[in-house]
């Protein structure tokens, strides 16, 4: 039985009347990937930011490592090991490739608050950006700023952060979500690289189903906010409950 | 079937200071589904934003219904009866859903029937009618970007990946929207990432690389023929 | 054709405090009244502090109301507004001195004839500088605050300095027309007449400002454009049109604030809109960027305020405005009734 | 040596190289190329300018910050240094002591202020700044009998460095205290600036960076963005003190219109852009060519307008009297051909 | 040559008086030389500079007209708070600096030198004649001024001069510099004056823009029996005094005020110049242009600052405003007042002052506070 990282105890939030994250209780062990699935709506997003810390919650608990972490800020979480990547793009748009994940480095070591010392001189941070680069294969675009890149593009620097953060706990959403089908391979093959370690665990917001029968160890069903189903794919995939709210028809047979 | 509704001829686009679309020919068929493949950053995006006039083509025509639109302006375009669903879904955040719909409604008041065929297609867009487009999920982001566009009878929907961040069984009722405005006589150029939807919904493909269309034809045939697919777009049915 | 399967999401209780928040602003008022008469005691003077206050707020309302179209729906931060105000004051006077036959006489018709043709010629000679500073001097940078207020200082500065080389830099001091002259005195109070004008401007000029922007597209539109322009415009909008209506509308408007504060003065100087921007930005922020409602609420409450403070402690009138700003923003970070977020 | 003196930060422009060198070799020797009064007056505006501008860029250019609150902490300094030299009496620690303790006041408040910025958004932020900043110059007026209120303050620096204190000449220059004067301002701008360059050049700088361009990403990697915004508004604030310390020991005079107003803002505002928001280059730049312009203006539209006597409305518009119009012209202008300010046009246009 | 700078806001908020008082200026040396603008055979040069009314610029502007182009002479600024910049240069650079028109009375006190004279009359000498016009037995007064320094000042010295002629100050009222709505401060005076009995006045100190006379006025004083009384102003000013006949005060100069064969020289010369009559600020221009011209001649040169000051302690010399004396402690020209009663009359859209009587110069005693 390997040790739990991350545990969330009856997590909900409302806002105004609505109550978009209902009480979900749940814990992820190292070394596991778990795939949050549900229909559009269901409170997946809202459960990543809750657990990151990207909106207060109304009631419950988030522990990491057995720490309760509910109180802490954004970047109390993530310097904590809360490692997060959005849905929607989000980067610093007008800043070089390499800058955005230099910065991600440059956080994860904790060296943003030397005044007097000149960034550039910071070598070590530059190459380790320039591997994680690589390791997209975005390292040809380093020099240009994010604006000028493709969707799918921004997507695998989405991911890139993420990566340089070297998180305990990854939280992808999405991540291939507009990524041309030779491109997402890459991601995914760097996510199975991310599972192999098993040290961490990894959460991850999908609605393609070949991605999940491919990656997933587990799996766990969002529905109007309330955690509906969990276990092992195969299982799961096969519940009503997914194939009525989340897989409808399937597209031959419209 | 009858003359295309929209044709490129050699179009040329520049953004800033790089040359991005490099001759592009495209044929629109009428009342059919034209999707547009190929992989990221060959200029699909640049081609639809080219066709709407977000960016202004250096050279090179586009017609439309037979008439030169190459150099009106975007709301001209638009009121010739263009609908456009952005790649980035260009809500607006911080108007209501219900704000969003009427500004879509340009010529008038949102016709009741059609919201609700709306509401049909895309159920959340009736539950959240009133709150602030802005809190969606991704996803009902999506389904407002796409609701926006067919708020109006249009002739022609240039739509940029629209089943992103879509779950499968919206996916299905939105293939089954697409078709219906196919049957009300619309023609649809598709940008999709997700080739099974691309195969269920298109009648003809074309696939782009590098600023260039490389390939035309039936999505058939392309459907058909893994070593093609293999060639233009570095994929494999086998692995999907 | 299919339908997409069941979406429910669960739906708590709104809570009560959550209800009387979004009412709490047009409590306000009343409830500042009733503090008032509190705290000042004497009826009469209560009266008279309560109605000029009120009066002073629909004056200042007048001046603000450009401002809630052009810096709350369009974004833009147009220190121009104040060059406007005083360009309207100073066509509108040189209007109302040349027709002193009509201003001198006592006749309420004439008097307000004289007034109206000013006004009219105020709004149409700001309109179309304002058409012109949206052209040449905002076009450039919508969307790009700083550089806003940069250039639109310099069209200020520019225009203040035009107003010096046309009508000279001496102060122009004039009367009121004669039936807008002295007080009317009820119950002890004495209430300038002039104020009550103001009053009915400054109430008329709200009700059509939320007709317009309640019955028609173009808030929407506006708001919409501001967040995603490319977006409006293929939705099909002319969006630059619109814009330019707008902005000319905003600063014919700063034209009518600008005559109804230049007869309050009754005395006229380049800076004088200058002067009032800051109250001004202060009425359109705290009320909430783009609320026409919000506006008249906070003009209102600064009028109140000022008097009421002035009369109880005028020292603390040195700050009462910065203060009231200050406190409303700590309680609503985007203003009583926003409709549009603040960047 | 010289790269680390600048950190790294080079001007990568041949001909902005060149405009800057022209500069300092300017500076450091006015005294001796150009004796005048005036011209020295000028000379020290322009040092005093630069860093307080560079310090205005680091909170707007590369943290986004707005404030207009700016001239209040360039008034604090210099108020410092004044009350200190009028409660202590004229010496050098009275300078010391008032320079130092107007940094810290500074600092101080904008710490207060900077808790501010967690609250409300940019443009509300900059109003609130805009409130505190009037109320501070209502305050001034108020307490007259501490500050002077309009009137200001007049006091005595050190002898030596007055004209009253005779050095001799050099090449054919009379060498006074004032000389000295001028060469502590000099030097004094020229370490805060290379100082700020130093700051906006390190780890810290590129946060504010990441932050001015998306600080909701910038926290969820991990930076506390409230406590890098406070702090670069401190420093910020603290120099701008500084160099108001550096202005009230060259003019030996404050007084709210000339280190509290809102028109200095206003200037400050259009130097940092005609230079170029987020290059500090772009202070020195701005802040040259603005106060040669406020100063000379007037005299170059006098001998305009004597030769267009002949046009008579246009010779009405150069008149030196009419410079704000021009002023205005000036605002919009560098507006219109300097979006990215002149140094971004220089790098640019290489 | 003789060479006299004048360093003035020629630019900004006192544009229109920088104007008036630099035309005096040069009126009053047109008319001491005679219209030759030569003492003794030695041309005067005048220098004009721009303090734009910033008080560092002030500074600069004199230290450059006495460093650079070597000015004898400087006169100015029309506002206090550049005139305080300045006063240290003039010491520094140990030249004679002639202030006029700015009126803070520590010009000529706490912050005075040597070499600082002043032609205009300063805060006390208005107060006081304001005081002396107003005061008398059993009369009762409410001031209403801006609240700074120059507003207090104005009533302290008003307050103390008023109670040396048995009248009272009952209430003071004190208002923001940049008030515009004055129904509160009214309604505060109102309640401290309803009541008291006998002869009862509202004095107004008042700087700058806004106009309190006239909308106080209009909220009725008079239903308290309570006069509204103030000092004078400018020409365009006088405006909004149409609407108080019968107000009196105390003023500086009206052109129809002074009989005097220099005020109707000014007043002639200057129809014919400009068309209009002199105002407020060109009677103290002339008065300066004068003095210079005088104190030269009377030391016999400009070169000698020394001389120039020994000559200048004492001086007497006829201005439009007959004659003025630079007293030998503060370098404050004594000068007399007008007690005015406003009228209105016809073909003049503003209420004239008309002299009630002459307040002359030891009517007034004037503190020394250097
Ligand atoms: N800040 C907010 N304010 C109000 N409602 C919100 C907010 N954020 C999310 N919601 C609502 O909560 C629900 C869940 O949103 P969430 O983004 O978590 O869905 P999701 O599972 O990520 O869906 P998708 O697959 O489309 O991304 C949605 O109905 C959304 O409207
Ligand atoms: N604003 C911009 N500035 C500079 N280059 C740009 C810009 N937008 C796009 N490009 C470039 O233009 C090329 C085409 O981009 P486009 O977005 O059309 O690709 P795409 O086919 O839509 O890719 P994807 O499938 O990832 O959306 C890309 O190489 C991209 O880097
Ligand atoms: C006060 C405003 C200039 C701030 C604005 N939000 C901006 O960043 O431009
Ligand atoms: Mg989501
Ligand atoms: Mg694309």
């Amino acid at each position: 039985m390997t040790q739990t990282l991350l545990e969330t105890d009856g997590l909900t939030v409302r806002f105004g009347g609505h109550v978009a994250v209902d009480g979900i209780s749940c814990s992820f062990r190292a070394g596991e990937l778990t795939a949050i699935v549900g229909p559009n709506g269901a409170g997946k997003t809202t459960y990543f930011n809750l657990i990151s810390g990207q909106i207060p919650a109304s009631a419950g608990r988030v522990k990491l490592l057995g720490e309760d972490i509910t109180g802490l800020g954004v970047a109390q979480r993530c310097r904590r090991g809360l490692g997060r990547a959005f849905q929607l793009t989000n980067l610093f748009p007008n800043l070089s490739v390499l800058e955005n994940v230099r910065l991600v480095i440059q956080a994860h070591r904790q060296k943003g608050f030397s005044l007097f010392s000149m960034a550039d001189s910071h070598t070590e941070m530059t190459t380790a950006a320039l591997a994680v680069l690589e390791r997209v294969r975005l390292d040809t675009l380093r020099h240009n700023t994010v604006a000028e890149l493709s969707h799918g593009n921004q997507r695998k620097l989405e991911v890139a952060l993420l990566i340089a953060l070297d998180p305990m706990v990854y939280m992808f959403d999405e991540p291939t979500a507009g990524m041309s089908v030779d491109e997402a391979p890459v991601v995914l093959d760097l996510i199975a690289e991310l599972k192999a370690d098993r040290e961490r665990t990894i959460l991850l917001v999908e609605h393609k189903m070949d991605v999940i029968r491919s990656l997933a160890d587990r799996i766990i069903v969002l529905h109007n906010g309330a955690l509906v189903a969990d276990g092992p794919p195969a299982e799961v995939m096969a519940s009503d409950i997914v194939q009525e709210a989340y897989m409808g028809r399937e597209l031959e047979d419209v | 079937m009858s003359d295309p509704v929209l044709s490129l001829r050699d179009v040329h686009t520049d953004i800033a200071q790089y040359h991005i679309l490099q001759g592009v020919d495209l044929d629109v068929p009428r009342g059919g589904v034209t999707m547009l493949l190929g992989r990221n950053g060959v200029g699909k995006t640049t081609t639809l934003r080219t066709i709407i006039g977000h960016w202004k083509a250096k050279s090179g025509t586009i017609a439309y219904n037979g008439d030169e639109i190459t150099s009106l302006p975007v709301p001209a375009r638009a009121r010739a009866g263009i609908g456009f669903v952005p790649e980035d879904m260009g809500i607006f955040a911080d108007l209501t859903v219900e704000e969003n719909m009427t500004l879509a409604a340009a010529s008038g008041p949102l016709d009741p029937q059609r919201r609700d065929w709306l509401f049909t297609v895309f159920p959340p867009l009736r539950t959240f009618w009133h709150s602030e487009a802005g809190n969606l999920s991704g996803g009902q982001k999506q389904m407002l970007s796409i609701a926006r566009a067919m708020a109006e009878e249009r002739s022609l929907y240039l739509i940029d990946e629209p089943t992103k961040g879509l779950a499968p069984a919206i996916i299905s009722t939105m293939a089954g929207a697409l078709r219906e405005l196919k049957r009300q006589g619309a023609s649809i150029l598709l940008v999709e990432q997700n080739f099974a939807v691309a195969k269920a919904l298109g009648d003809t493909a074309a696939v782009m690389e590098d600023g260039r269309i490389v390939w035309t034809g039936a999505m058939a045939e392309l459907a058909g023929d893994a070593e093609l697919q293999e060639r233009l777009m570095g994929l494999s049915m086998e692995a999907h | 054709m299919s339908s997409a399967p069941e979406h429910k999401p669960t739906f708590a209780a709104v809570s009560l405090s959550e209800q009387i928040g979004t009412a709490a602003p047009f409590l306000l008022i009343p409830v500042l009244v009733v503090l008032g008469f509190v705290a000042i005691g004497a009826p009469s003077s209560w009266l008279t502090l309560t109605v000029s206050g009120l009066a002073m707020g629909t004056m200042i309302f007048i001046m603000a109301s450009g401002l809630t179209l052009v810096f709350g729906l369009m974004d833009v931060i147009n220190f121009g507004h104040g060059a406007f105000i005083s360009v309207g004051a100073f066509v509108g006077i040189s209007v109302l001195m040349t027709l002193g036959g009509w201003t001198e006489a006592p006749s309420l018709a004439l008097n307000m004839g004289a007034v109206l043709l000013a006004v009219v010629a105020a709004m149409a000679v700001t309109g179309v500088l304002g058409w012109g500073f949206e052209r040449i001097i905002v076009r450039p940078v919508y969307g790009a605050h700083l550089k806003q207020i940069l250039i639109t200082v310099g069209g200020l500065i520019v225009i203040e300095q035009l107003i010096h080389v046309v009508w000279g830099p001496e102060e122009i001091f004039f009367t009121r027309p004669e039936t807008l002259k002295g007080a009317v005195t009820f119950g002890g109070a004495a209430v300038e007449k002039y104020r009550l004008l103001a009053v009915v401007v400054g109430i008329a000029l709200f009700v059509a400002m939320r007709m317009v922007l309640r019955r028609t597209k173009i808030g929407l539109i506006v708001r919409a454009g501001v967040e995603n322009g490319e977006m409006v415009e293929a939705l099909g909008y002319r969006l630059r049109l619109v814009f330019i209506g707008v902005f000319i509308a905003g600063s014919a408007l700063a034209g009518l604030g600008g005559v109804m504060w230049g007869l309050y003065q009754e005395v006229i100087t380049a800076g004088m809109g200058e002067e009032m921007m800051i109250l001004v930005f202060i009425v359109v922020i705290i009320g909430g960027l783009g609320s026409v409602e919000g506006a008249f609420i906070g003009a209102l409450l600064v009028g109140l305020l000022q008097n009421y403070v002035a009369f109880l402690e005028p020292k603390l009138a040195l700050v009462s405005n910065i203060a009231l700003m200050t406190a409303i923003l700590l309680w609503r970070p985007q203003g009583m009734l926003p409709v549009v977020k603040a960047k | 040596m010289l790269v680390n003196l600048l950190s790294g930060d080079k001007p990568r422009s041949a001909l902005l190289t060149v405009i800057l060198l022209v500069i300092l070799v300017a500076l450091a020797l006015a005294p001796f190329l150009f004796p005048g009064v005036r011209s020295l007056e000028t000379a020290a505006r322009i040092c005093i300018f630069i860093v307080l501008v560079a310090s205005y860029d680091l909170l707007l250019g590369y943290s986004g910050i707005v404030s207009f609150a700016h001239t209040m902490f360039f008034g604090l300094g210099a108020y410092g240094v004044a009350l200190a030299s009028v409660h202590m009496g004229r010496g050098f620690d009275a300078l010391v002591v008032g320079a130092g303790l107007g940094a810290i006041a500074s600092a101080v408040v904008a710490l207060l202020i900077g808790l501010f910025s967690l609250r409300v958004r940019a443009i509300f932020f900059a109003m609130i700044t805009l409130a505190v900043a009037s109320a501070v110059a209502v305050l001034v007026s108020q307490f007259s009998g501490l500050t002077g209120g309009e009137d200001g303050l007049n006091y005595k620096v050190p002898r030596e460095l007055t004209p009253a204190f005779r050095l001799g000449e050099i090449f054919g220059v009379r060498v006074s205290g004032k000389t000295l004067n001028y060469y502590l301002v000099f030097f004094g701008s020229l370490a805060l600036f290379l100082l700020l360059l130093r700051i906006v050049n390190s780890p810290f700088g590129r946060v504010l960076q990441a932050i001015r361009e998306n600080d909701f990403r910038a926290e969820a990697i991990g930076y506390r963005v409230v406590a890098y915004r406070t702090l670069a508004t401190c420093l910020s604030a603290a120099v701008a003190a500084l160099a108001g310390s550096l202005f009230a020991i060259w003019l030996r005079y404050v007084g709210p219109d000339t280190t509290l107003s809102f028109e200095i803002m206003l200037d400050i505002l259009l130097m940092v852009v005609i230079g170029g928001m987020g290059t500090m280059y772009g202070a020195v730049i701005g802040a040259t060519i603005f106060v040669l312009a406020q100063n000379y203006l007037q005299t170059l539209m006098g001998s305009a307008s004597e030769a267009t006597t002949a046009i008579p409305l246009l010779s009405q518009l150069l008149d030196p009297d009419r410079w704000l119009l021009w002023l205005g012209v000036l605002f919009v202008l560098s507006v219109y051909f300097f979006p990215t300010g002149i140094v971004g046009r220089l790098r640019a246009g290489r | 040559e003789i060479r006299i700078a004048h360093v003035y806001g020629k630019t900004g908020p006192f544009e229109a008086y920088a104007k008036q008082s630099h035309d005096g200026l040069m009126m009053g040396l047109a008319y001491a030389t005679g219209g030759t603008m030569e003492i003794d055979g030695e041309p005067i040069v005048v220098i004009e500079k721009d303090t734009q009314l910033k008080p560092d610029l002030g500074k600069a502007l004199l230290a450059e007209a006495y460093g650079d182009d070597d000015a004898h002479i400087a006169v100015g600024p029309v506002s206090s708070g550049v005139a305080l910049a300045m006063l240290p240069v003039a010491e520094e650079y140990e030249r004679v600096l002639i202030v006029e028109p700015a009126v803070a009375d520590s010009i000529t006190g706490e912050n005075w030198n040597r070499y600082i004279f002043r032609t205009g009359r300063n805060s006390s000498q208005d107060a006081i004649a304001n005081a002396v016009a107003l005061g008398g037995k059993d009369v009762t007064v409410a001031t209403l001024a801006q609240d700074y320094a120059f507003g207090r000042d104005g009533v302290a010295a008003f307050k103390e001069a008023i109670e040396k002629t048995g009248a009272v100050v009952a209430y003071e009222e004190y208002v923001p510099t940049d008030t515009t709505d004055f129904t509160a401060a009214a309604e505060r005076i109102f309640q401290n004056m309803a009541d008291v009995e006998g002869d009862k006045k509202l004095f107004i100190i008042w700087a700058g823009g806004g106009n309190p006379m006239g909308k106080i006025n209009a909220m009725d004083p008079s239903r308290f029996g309570l006069e509204i009384a103030t000092g004078g102003n400018i020409l365009a000013a006088l405006t909004a005094y149409k609407e108080l006949p019968g107000m009196e005060g105390a003023t500086y100069y009206y052109y129809e005020i002074p009989k005097n064969p220099v005020n109707d020289w000014l007043v002639e010369e200057h129809m014919k110049r400009f068309g209009t009559p002199p105002d407020f600020f060109t009677a103290g221009g002339m008065s300066a242009g004068i003095a210079v011209v005088e104190a030269i001649k009377a030391a016999g040169g400009a070169e000698d600052t020394e001389a120039l000051i020994d000559a200048m302690e004492g001086l007497e010399w006829a201005s439009p405003k007959g004659p003025m004396r630079f007293r030998a402690e503060d370098h404050q020209a004594l000068q007399v007042m007008y007690h005015f009663r406003t009228e209105v009359q016809v073909g003049k859209d503003y209420g004239v002052p008309v002299l009630v009587r002459e307040i002359g110069i030891d009517e007034m005693d004037i503190p020394i506070r250097n």
